[in-house]
């Protein structure tokens, strides 16, 4: 018997006008010891799901019919207090982001241990050894010591541990953690993604792992079940559902996402929207947007079939059984490309030496200094005309300081910024702003970028405003254009931005950016905020815009996947330095620094084989402060390789081959002598 | 620390409906169809308590302007017919004058609703501009601006009021010149606070990125998106005017009579509290607690249906 | 957080410095002068020389500001000729008792604010909570004195439950040993200070239940009761406590409307009395008080705030 | 509650200290008859030595001001009547009864002598000690005057020419006799009446100047107060000790009184309490054992206090609550309407540029005054607690000095003879229009002079705000002015202002711009009890606030304080019966001073017309 059973839940919840299928008619079981990843976009039901097991449904939502039975007992019938006895004691369970998921007014401490006081019914005192000794378990650095902290007092990857070790702190038999490790950098994504790989293992739990990234799950789950729009449309042992997908929706999703490896030149995307679920389509809730749909689809709902005992879809023409899979095309050897095509291209923009400091002042009236953060030391970079930069790290890094130097938002403290061979900073503002034109920024929020009071014709016409470029009626005419280059009807100029998906608004972002034909574009975290699906739009829509525009691209992202589709070349950012830069078959298979080799190690992939047999060099420790930066090389209080040179001279940046540059004293690969010397950066 | 600061702006919100469950289940891909004002009236009209809102403004106002057209009194004779109990010609009863006191209501009520719409314009335009400018300007001068709003502040409203309205004799235009003058400020910190919030958005940043000026961003970004917060607090102001004239009369300092308000018809009625004389005290204080509902409701079923906005976005 | 103290305490200095020149101008403002405003309209020109030249008002005016900030300092608030008192003695008899009958409203208010507001918060939408917000909203449209005028006439004047005025002893203890007479003018301030409290209660608490570590605390099996108290009421209660020391100068003027309605000897109805007879000195010298007991105030808000945050405590 | 309620008090208070403006000449003295006193009640019971007695005071009205040469801010009712008077007695009291009449019971002094043609006054005092044992002496007048010649800036009856100007020298032959020689022959009832009347004795042991000095003795020579320079360092201290009220009750040099009464407590608040002064040498020696004054924010407060039944026992009923009489008089109350020597008016400014010819034409005056109508006033809005005004000179409290002129009503309330006035005299009358004039010219039936075709009607009327009478009645002759096709402007402010606005000026100052102000509350005649216009009405007085100018009335003033004793009264007719016509001021209906109310148990209240209490007649009956 499993340990979770979940037997054909439903659950809706109220709106003001109808109800929203959340959950429609789901299935799932999960076997003690086993981990069970729930994996879809968002909106899907997954974890209203997750939700429904642990009955913590929003006020307006209630599990309209169906069982969930937990060692036999059915949850869903339970009263409110045995409920309560089961929460926390059966069943634990880990929150997305942790900064908001610790009460701020208590010490972890005292929120650890209620629970224990609660359940395992223990006084304070032997409550608060239980909450020392489940904190040691998480790997929380002197725990006798922090148990008094407030939650606002530990960095993101700690609280996370904290949020562990609540919900291991009365051994549960079952976990769900509702995408654990999404507010995370990458590196702590690894620590904890092996951290409760380790537990999990130790303690003899199932867990069900909720997330929407298909590269967590191909690493860490025993099982998978794929959602859409309130339904499980597939489930399979992990190996089966990347090996042999049979649903054309799980096909689709592993076909949009970038793969590490560059071999993909074009991704593939899904048309359309998720359906509304306050009234979900009859028939097959995928048709809308599935490929091979026929009129069956769109009438007849397809049942949960097995194919083989462990492997069920539904489907009526699954792929790889009766329709062939989508071709996906690959990209030729595209490190030689980028290599042979870079000595044809022009400097567009040279950093030389660039700094960027922020003052952090102490007092009311006299205002003095208490230090600096040192967000981008002494950074070299040249942009080449056409290409695109990728810029990876992770939070805290520097890389967007970088790129709103490159757009002139910020000034630099240091060093020089050189557009077409001029100093972009020696300009007084009135022309700076002709020369701005030329730069544009592409804004990682789409709903932030867009002022919601403007319709969509005015946004994109405000850059030809501003410029004064053409009549009224040329400015209208380019609008128009602009539009269906993003693929957007010209009805949207009468629109507001609410009215659009996320997508749609990054379309028109972009068309705001090219109106003024810029020859730079930076993009900060183009697509980090859209879902999977229509992320691969927006990629694909850059790479044609690129080649129809002549654009250069700098691609800022925490998302080496993404960089790795975009970026000819691609630099390396670590506490506002640039350790490593060069082309994607540089950094991706030929990493030089340990500080990039190991963030690459910490990336899951959607590759469960890779990822089963990756040997994991998961980075220590946390990221330091920028205020007080260590000494020598940055990296060298997380690097394994770090010796007393580290501390006391900072590596200078020393070529690896042709476009391949890293600052490291004790580099993976040899270094490579070339006569012109260093700048060829 | 600007948490404090934002104390009265963000404790005065009534939190998101659902915002979460919408959120969740259609995950930001919902279409809106028509403009967001028609979504924003909408939301508005849904909303029942506004409804009521709306019509006893309306009300209020047929009953004030359009009232004396059909009901016709003496309001400029007295009588030696002084309160006298309802009836006889007089459904409300006279006053201590002997106007007629359902009469003396309409006229009472115009200059309280022209009070409150003119000190809720005047202040409202004071803040907007100044608090925008402080915004626009930035740096020192917005600090020595806020300051100054922060001074003023530290003087109650109601004491600053009392004292100017001893110190000068008080007439309508003074009144609203003297309400408006300490009504102005929480406009302007409303709007300087939005335009501090709306100043560092992506789309003013995208604004930058064209190479717009303050100015653009001020006028056409950060002044638009506050209109909402700038309504609202308009329509707060009008209640309170209309509370803060009552109280004015109450302690002997709102217009002399033959002026007439609500306030001041509340104010001398009081006068008989012991004489039995409740047409004298209940019918003008039941006007100025609907009206105020009215306004209230209003305002707060506005920010309500702006949230919605903000939630489906 | 020290750092943070001392801006917070600069800030306040600039603010006090304005309030005192906005009390200098207003008192400069005045027709004829402060010495008119003393000796009266029928001053004689050479009373008002006399006047002038005794009280340096003859001197350059940013001299007299100095001379007026150096009293302020020594905390001399001026003087009530009408009263022939120091203002500070007569504050010093009337601000006790203010502070016993707005304190206890005060404490009166939060008392059943905060449950209705949870309550309403917990139950959003619900009947109560429409009843209770309807409540809120029609104490909070009510001129303040039309209230204690409705309480009076039903407690006081229709049912004889209780004296229609504040006990009118001049000493704290003849106030505080007749509670009966202070039913009335203690409840409808409480009733008053009630509607806008609970308004803020009740969004602070569905703010705060709307957060992601109440759901935590749900998942960890706790019962609502401990939810609520433990959890939710700490964090909910953070602005709200930071708004009763905003509520500082209310200690003043929240009296001012409900103390001359019951005729309650304290501060508020000081100052009323004082603006109807022309006492400027007094006027001005309570405006400023109130003013220092606002900037007093903020500061005893952030701090309350930083204290009970530990967000802001351990900065 | 209710603030408005209290300004009723406030006017009476300061109706006395519009009195700081008084002063004047005058003439030789006859003492004014006088019977001795112990006028009102006294009903059956037995009278019982001791008992409290608590007085209310008037709202806002406390005590706060002790040293009796007082200044103009605290000349009022409340600090003289009601406080000084109970400690320091006046040299000559007033008031005997409810009667106008010099008190010479009470008076410290005999009646004046006067001779060489009224120009030589001769006082002789009467046996009295003060409390620390010294002798009242000739030598406790010379240090008044003393202080009054050196002090008279700060004195608030002063008025340069008038006391002490007007005395060229005075001499004390003995201890007991003071002589005065004035600059020239007076009218010795005004002179008693108006000038002697203000002296108040003080004992020689305040004849100090720090808390140092030596405790001075009546023998001593060369003290502070006979130098200019050393009674102003006196003044200087006595008014600096007055301003700290806390030390009233302790301080010993006001310990040393020769009234009745001593102070033994007083609060910053303005709770008084008094006990009888064991050594007083008067007449009439204090039955009761205490007597407390109580102070009242409004005199709601006052009034719920009395509906308490308890802690009042010489109280007030507001009159907007009179309709409830009969619910104190159950609770063992007796009702008695309290009524000063006054007459109330408001001021018309005959110099304003724009309405001052207007007002400088009698009919036009006439016609206004038609449009008073004080009965029904005093019926509706007054509840019957009023007295109409015809002349300056009061009707009531019934004195000698009122003629039949002055009890009748020159100008009965009637629209139709306002109208027909001004019709006769060139307007174009328009009943609630406006009226022009459309035959200017100074010709009997036309317009007169400097009134100019075309010309309208219309005046502002500003009013104190605070009583709902006063607007009422402002409120009615609007009304009734716009019938007569006159428009009245009305609107209020506070008392001070409309004091201060109705100032007198000449037309081209921007202070002229008044019209008519209406404080409410007229003119009391105290401690100028005798009622001549001369500091009201004749060109150019102090409180001749409209500058009202007519050459006869100004010989009939000049002839009233002039006048020898036997031509007293006649002028004084002559006088009251050309201000009846003349209409220097609109008349209006003068309010009672306080409804009130004693509890019935308490016997030989005085209802002083000048507003002095006496509470050493009054004892309790079982």
């Amino acid at each position: 018997m499993p340990l979770l059973e979940i037997d054909n839940l439903y659950t809706n919840i109220r709106l003001k006008k109808g109800e929203v299928k959340a959950v429609g008619g789901v299935s799932i079981s999960v076997n003690a010891g086993e981990t069970v990843g729930l994996v879809g976009e968002s909106g899907c039901g997954k974890t209203m799901t997750g939700m429904s097991i642990m009955r913590l449904l929003p006020a307006a939502g209630y599990i309209a019919s169906g069982k969930v039975l937990l060692d036999g007992r059915d949850l869903v019938a339970l009263s409110d207090d045995e409920m309560r006895s089961v929460r926390g004691n059966d069943i634990g369970m880990i929150f997305q982001d942790p900064m908001t998921s610790l009460n701020p007014c208590l010490t972890i401490g005292s929120q650890i241990a209620e629970a224990v006081a609660l359940h395992k019914r223990v006084n304070k005192a032997k409550a608060m050894e239980r909450a020392i000794e489940v904190l040691n378990l998480v790997g929380m650095p002197k725990p006798q010591e922090r148990i008094n902290d407030y939650p606002h007092q530990l960095s993101g990857g700690l609280r996370q541990r904290v949020m562990i070790a609540m919900a291991l702190s009365c051994e549960p038999k079952l976990l769900i953690a509702d995408e654990p490790t999404t507010a995370l950098d990458v590196t702590i994504q690894a620590q904890i993604l092996e951290l409760l790989d380790s537990l999990k293992e130790q303690l003899g739990m199932a867990m069900l792992l909720i997330t929407h990234d298909m590269g967590v799950i191909a690493g860490r789950a025993d099982r998978v079940v794929v959602m859409y729009a309130g339904k499980v449309v597939e489930q399979a042992p992990t190996e089966k559902i990347f090996a042999s997908t049979n649903h054309p929706y799980t096909e689709a999703l592993l076909a949009s996402i970038p793969k590490m490896d560059g071999s993909v030149a074009r991704l593939y995307s899904i048309p359309g929207i998720p359906p509304d679920l306050s009234n979900p389509p009859t028939g097959c809730r995928f048709a809308e947007r599935c490929r091979l749909a026929t009129d069956q689809c769109r009438t007849t709902e397809p049942a949960l079939l097995s194919k083989e005992q462990d492997h069920s879809f539904a489907c009526f023409h699954p792929v790889g059984i009766e329709a062939k899979h989508v071709k996906v095309a690959v990209k030729e050897e595209a490190a030689e490309i980028a290599r042979i095509e870079h000595s044809e291209r022009k400097p567009l923009m040279v950093l030389d030496h660039v700094s960027k400091e922020f003052e952090i002042t102490k007092g009311a009236i006299l205002q003095r200094k208490a230090g600096t953060l040192k967000a981008v030391s002494d950074l070299s970079l040249t942009i080449y005309d056409g290409e695109t930069i990728g810029i990876v790290g992770e939070s805290g890094c520097g890389k967007s300081t970088t790129g709103s130097m490159m757009v002139a938002l910020e000034k630099p403290t240091g060093g020089k910024i050189l557009f077409d061979g001029d100093d972009l900073f020696g300009h007084k503002p009135k022309e700076l702003r002709s020369i701005r034109s030329n730069l544009q920024l592409m804004f990682q929020d789409p709903y932030a970028s867009l002022d919601p009071r403007m319709r969509v014709g005015t946004i994109i016409r405000e850059p030809l405003d501003i410029n004064k470029i053409g009549t009224p009626q040329e400015r209208e005419k380019k609008v128009i254009s602009l539009l269906s280059e993003v693929g957007l009807s010209s009805r949207a100029v009468e629109r507001y931005p609410h009215e659009f998906s996320g997508g749609q608004r990054q379309r028109i972002g972009l068309a705001r950016a090219l109106a003024l034909n810029p020859k730079l574009i930076v993009a900060d975290e183009p697509v980090s905020a859209l879902d999977v699906s229509i992320r691969s739009q927006v990629l694909n829509l850059m790479k044609d815009l690129q080649r129809s525009h002549g654009l250069t691209y700098v691609v800022i992202s925490h998302d080496l996947s993404v960089v790795r589709f975009l970026a000819d070349r691609i630099g390396v950012m670590y506490l506002g330095k640039l350790v490593e830069i060069g082309t994607g078959y540089d950094i991706y298979e030929n990493p030089a620094h340990p500080y990039t080799a190991a963030l690459l190690s910490a990336v899951p992939e959607p590759e469960p084989e890779r990822e089963k047999t990756k040997v994991r060099k998961v980075i220590k420790g946390e990221l330091p402060s920028a205020i007080n930066p260590p000494s020598g090389c940055r990296f060298r209080t997380r690097c394994e390789r770090a010796t007393d040179l580290c501390a006391q001279e900072e590596p200078p940046m020393a070529s690896f081959g042709t476009l391949h540059q890293a600052a490291c004293h004790f580099p993976l690969i040899s270094k490579v002598e070339i006569r012109t010397g260093a700048s060829a950066n | 620390m600007s948490k404090i600061d934002d104390l009265d702006e963000g404790l005065s919100g009534e939190g998101g409906d659902n915002s979460e469950i919408v959120g969740s289940t259609s995950g930001g891909e919902a279409y809106a169809s028509g403009s967001q004002l028609k979504l924003i009236v909408q939301t508005f009209l849904e909303n029942k308590l506004a409804i009521v809102g709306i019509a006893l403004v309306v009300i209020a106002t047929l009953f004030c302007f359009v009232g004396p057209l059909l009901y016709h009194t003496n309001q400029v004779t007295t009588s030696y017919n002084i309160t006298q109990a309802p009836g006889h010609g007089h459904p409300l009863g006279t006053d201590q004058n002997g106007y007629d006191v359902l009469g003396r209501l309409m006229v009472g009520g115009q200059s309280s609703l022209e009070i409150g719409f003119s000190v809720a314009i005047i202040a409202t335009v004071i803040g907007v501009l100044y608090g925008a400018i402080a915004g626009f300007i930035g740096g020192i001068v917005d600090t020595i601006m806020m300051r100054i709003v922060d001074t003023l502040l530290s003087i109650p409203t109601l004491l600053l009021l009392i004292y100017l309205a001893a110190v000068f004799r008080p007439t309508l235009k003074l009144l609203i010149v003297v309400i408006s003058a300490v009504s102005w400020l929480s406009p302007a910190r409303l709007v300087r606070g939005e335009a501090l919030t709306l100043r560092v958005r992506d789309y003013v940043k995208a604004v930058r990125v064209m190479g717009g000026g303050s100015r653009r961003i001020v006028l056409r970004h950060i002044v638009p998106n506050a209109i909402g917060t700038i309504v609202v607090n308009a329509t707060f102001q009008i209640a309170d005017a209309i509370l803060v004239m009552a109280v004015l009369s109450y302690l002997g300092l709102g217009l002399p009579p033959p002026a007439a308000n609500w306030g001041s018809m509340l104010s001398d009625g009081v006068n008989y509290v012991y004489d039995g004389y409740w047409w004298l005290i209940y019918p003008a204080g039941l006007a100025i607690i609907l009206t105020v509902v009215a306004f209230n409701l209003i305002g707060d079923a506005i920010r309500d249906s702006l949230e919605v906005r903000l939630q489906k976005r | 957080m020290i750092a943070f103290l001392v801006k917070r305490v600069g800030q306040s200095v600039i603010v006090l410095i304005g309030v005192s020149i906005i009390a200098f101008i207003l008192e400069h403002l005045l027709p004829g002068g402060p010495a008119k405003a003393i000796l009266g309209g029928r001053a004689f020109p050479a009373q008002i020389a006399a006047f002038n030249h005794a009280n340096g008002l003859d001197k350059p005016l940013w001299q007299q500001y100095f001379i007026y900030v150096w009293h302020l300092l020594h905390g001399d608030l001026g003087r009530s000729y009408k009263l022939n008192q120091s203002v500070n003695s007569v504050l010093a008899t009337d601000l006790p008792k203010s502070i016993i009958l707005v304190g206890s409203a005060l404490i009166l208010s939060l008392i059943i604010a905060i449950p209705v507001g949870v309550f309403q918060a917990v139950r959003r939408n619900g009947i109560f909570d429409y009843a209770a917000t309807s409540v809120s909203f029609l104490l909070y449209s009510m001129p303040s004195f039309w209230l204690g005028i409705i309480l009076i006439l039903g407690f006081a004047v229709n049912f004889h439950l209780f004296p229609a005025e504040a006990p009118q002893g001049q000493s704290i203890s003849s106030i505080i040993t007749n509670p009966r007479a202070m039913f009335l003018p203690v409840i409808t301030l409480t009733l008053v200070s009630y509607a806008s409290f609970t308004r803020y209660m009740r969004s602070s608490a569905i703010e705060a239940l709307a957060q992601d570590w109440i759901r935590t605390a749900k998942a960890k099996g706790l019962s609502q009761r401990v939810i609520l108290f433990k959890h939710m009421l700490r964090n909910a209660l953070i602005p709200i406590a930071t708004l009763v020391g905003l509520s500082l100068p209310s200690l003043i003027t929240a009296g001012v409307v409900t103390e001359s309605v019951f005729n309650f000897p304290g501060t508020g109805f000081r100052f009323i009395n004082a603006a109807s007879t022309e006492d400027y000195p007094l006027l001005l010298g309570i405006i400023i008080l109130i003013g220092f007991l606002t900037v007093v105030g903020n500061l005893l808000a952030d701090i309350t705030y930083a204290v009970l945050d530990p967000r802001v405590r351990y900065r | 509650m209710v603030s408005k309620r209290k300004r009723i008090s406030t006017i009476i208070a300061s109706s006395a200290a519009t009195a700081l403006l008084l002063a004047a000449c005058g003439s030789s003295g006859t003492s004014s008859s006088s019977s001795s006193s112990s006028s009102s009640s006294s009903s059956g019971g037995t009278k019982v030595a001791g008992g409290t007695v608590t007085f209310a005071e008037a709202p806002n009205a406390t005590p706060n001001y002790i040293f009796p040469l007082t200044s103009g801010a605290y000349f009022s009712v409340a600090n003289l009547s009601q406080f000084q008077f109970l400690m320091y007695r006046p040299l000559y009291f007033f008031g005997n009864g409810t009667n106008i009449l010099i008190n010479n019971t009470l008076s410290l002094a005999n009646p004046p002598v006067y001779s060489n043609n009224n120009q030589t006054v001769t006082i002789t005092l009467k046996d009295y000690k003060w409390s620390n044992g010294e002798q009242l002496s000739s030598r406790d007048v010379m240090f008044w005057m003393n202080m009054l010649k050196a002090n008279k800036a700060n004195w608030a009856a002063y008025v340069p020419g008038a006391f002490p100007d007007n005395v060229v020298s005075m001499t004390t032959p003995d201890s007991k006799t003071i002589v005065f020689n004035l600059d020239k022959s007076y009218n010795p009832t005004w002179f008693t009446y108006n000038e002697l009347s203000q002296i108040t004795p003080m004992p020689i042991a305040w004849d100090v100047t720090s808390s140092t000095s030596p405790t001075p003795q009546p023998t001593d020579a060369n003290l502070p107060d006979t130098t200019t320079a050393g009674a102003q360092a006196v003044y200087k201290y006595l008014d600096g000790l007055s301003k700290d009220t806390s030390t009233y009750a302790t301080n010993p040099l006001w310990q040393i009184v020769d009234g009745p009464y001593k102070l033994t407590s007083f609060t910053s608040a303005g709770q008084a309490t008094f006990v009888p002064n064991p050594t007083y040498s008067g007449p009439v020696k204090s039955t009761i054992s205490k007597f407390v004054e109580l102070p009242f924010t409004t005199d709601t407060a006052e009034y719920n206090q009395l509906r308490s039944g308890s802690g009042i026992d010489f109280g007030y009923i507001p009159v907007t609550d009179i309709a409830q009489k009969g619910l104190v008089s159950s609770l063992g109350y007796n009702f008695n309407p309290w009524i000063l020597y006054s007459f109330n008016y408001w001021v018309i400014n005959f110099n304003n540029p724009t309405v001052g010819p207007l007002f400088k034409q009698l009919y036009i005056r006439q016609a206004l005054q038609h449009l008073v109508d004080q009965q029904q006033w005093i019926q509706s809005f007054y509840k019957g607690y009023a007295i109409p005004t015809y002349s300056p000179v009061p009707v009531e409290p019934s004195s000698a000095f009122a003629d039949a002129t002055a009890k009748t009503n020159q100008f009965p309330y009637s629209v139709s003879q306002a109208i027909s006035l001004l019709k006769s005299h060139g307007w174009t009358v328009n009943p609630n229009g406006t009226d022009t004039c459309t035959s200017p010219g100074t010709g009997a039936n036309q317009c007169g002079a400097g009134v100019t075709q075309g010309q309208t009607l219309s005046f502002n009327l500003e009013y104190a705000s605070g009583t709902q009478a006063v607007q009422q009645a402002m409120d009615a002759f609007k009304s009734a002015a716009a019938q007569a096709g006159i428009t009245i402007n009305v609107s209020s402010s506070t008392f001070n202002q409309v004091i201060s606005n109705a100032s007198p000026c000449t037309a081209t100052q921007a202070a002229c711009k008044w019209q008519m102000e209406n404080w409410a509350g007229g003119w009391t005649y105290s401690p100028d009890y005798y009622p001549t216009g001369d500091e009201i009405f004749q060109t150019g007085a102090g409180a001749n606030f409209g500058s009202y100018s007519d050459p006869t009335a100004d010989n009939l003033i000049t002839a009233t304080y002039t006048a020898s004793a036997a031509q007293s009264q006649s002028t004084l007719n002559a006088y009251q019966d050309y201000m009846a016509q003349n209409l220097p001021v609109m008349y209006q209906p003068n309010p009672d001073y306080e409804l009130a109310e004693v509890k019935s148990t308490l016997q030989g209240v005085q209802y002083n017309a000048f507003g002095n209490l006496l509470p050493e007649y009054m004892y309790y009956t079982k």
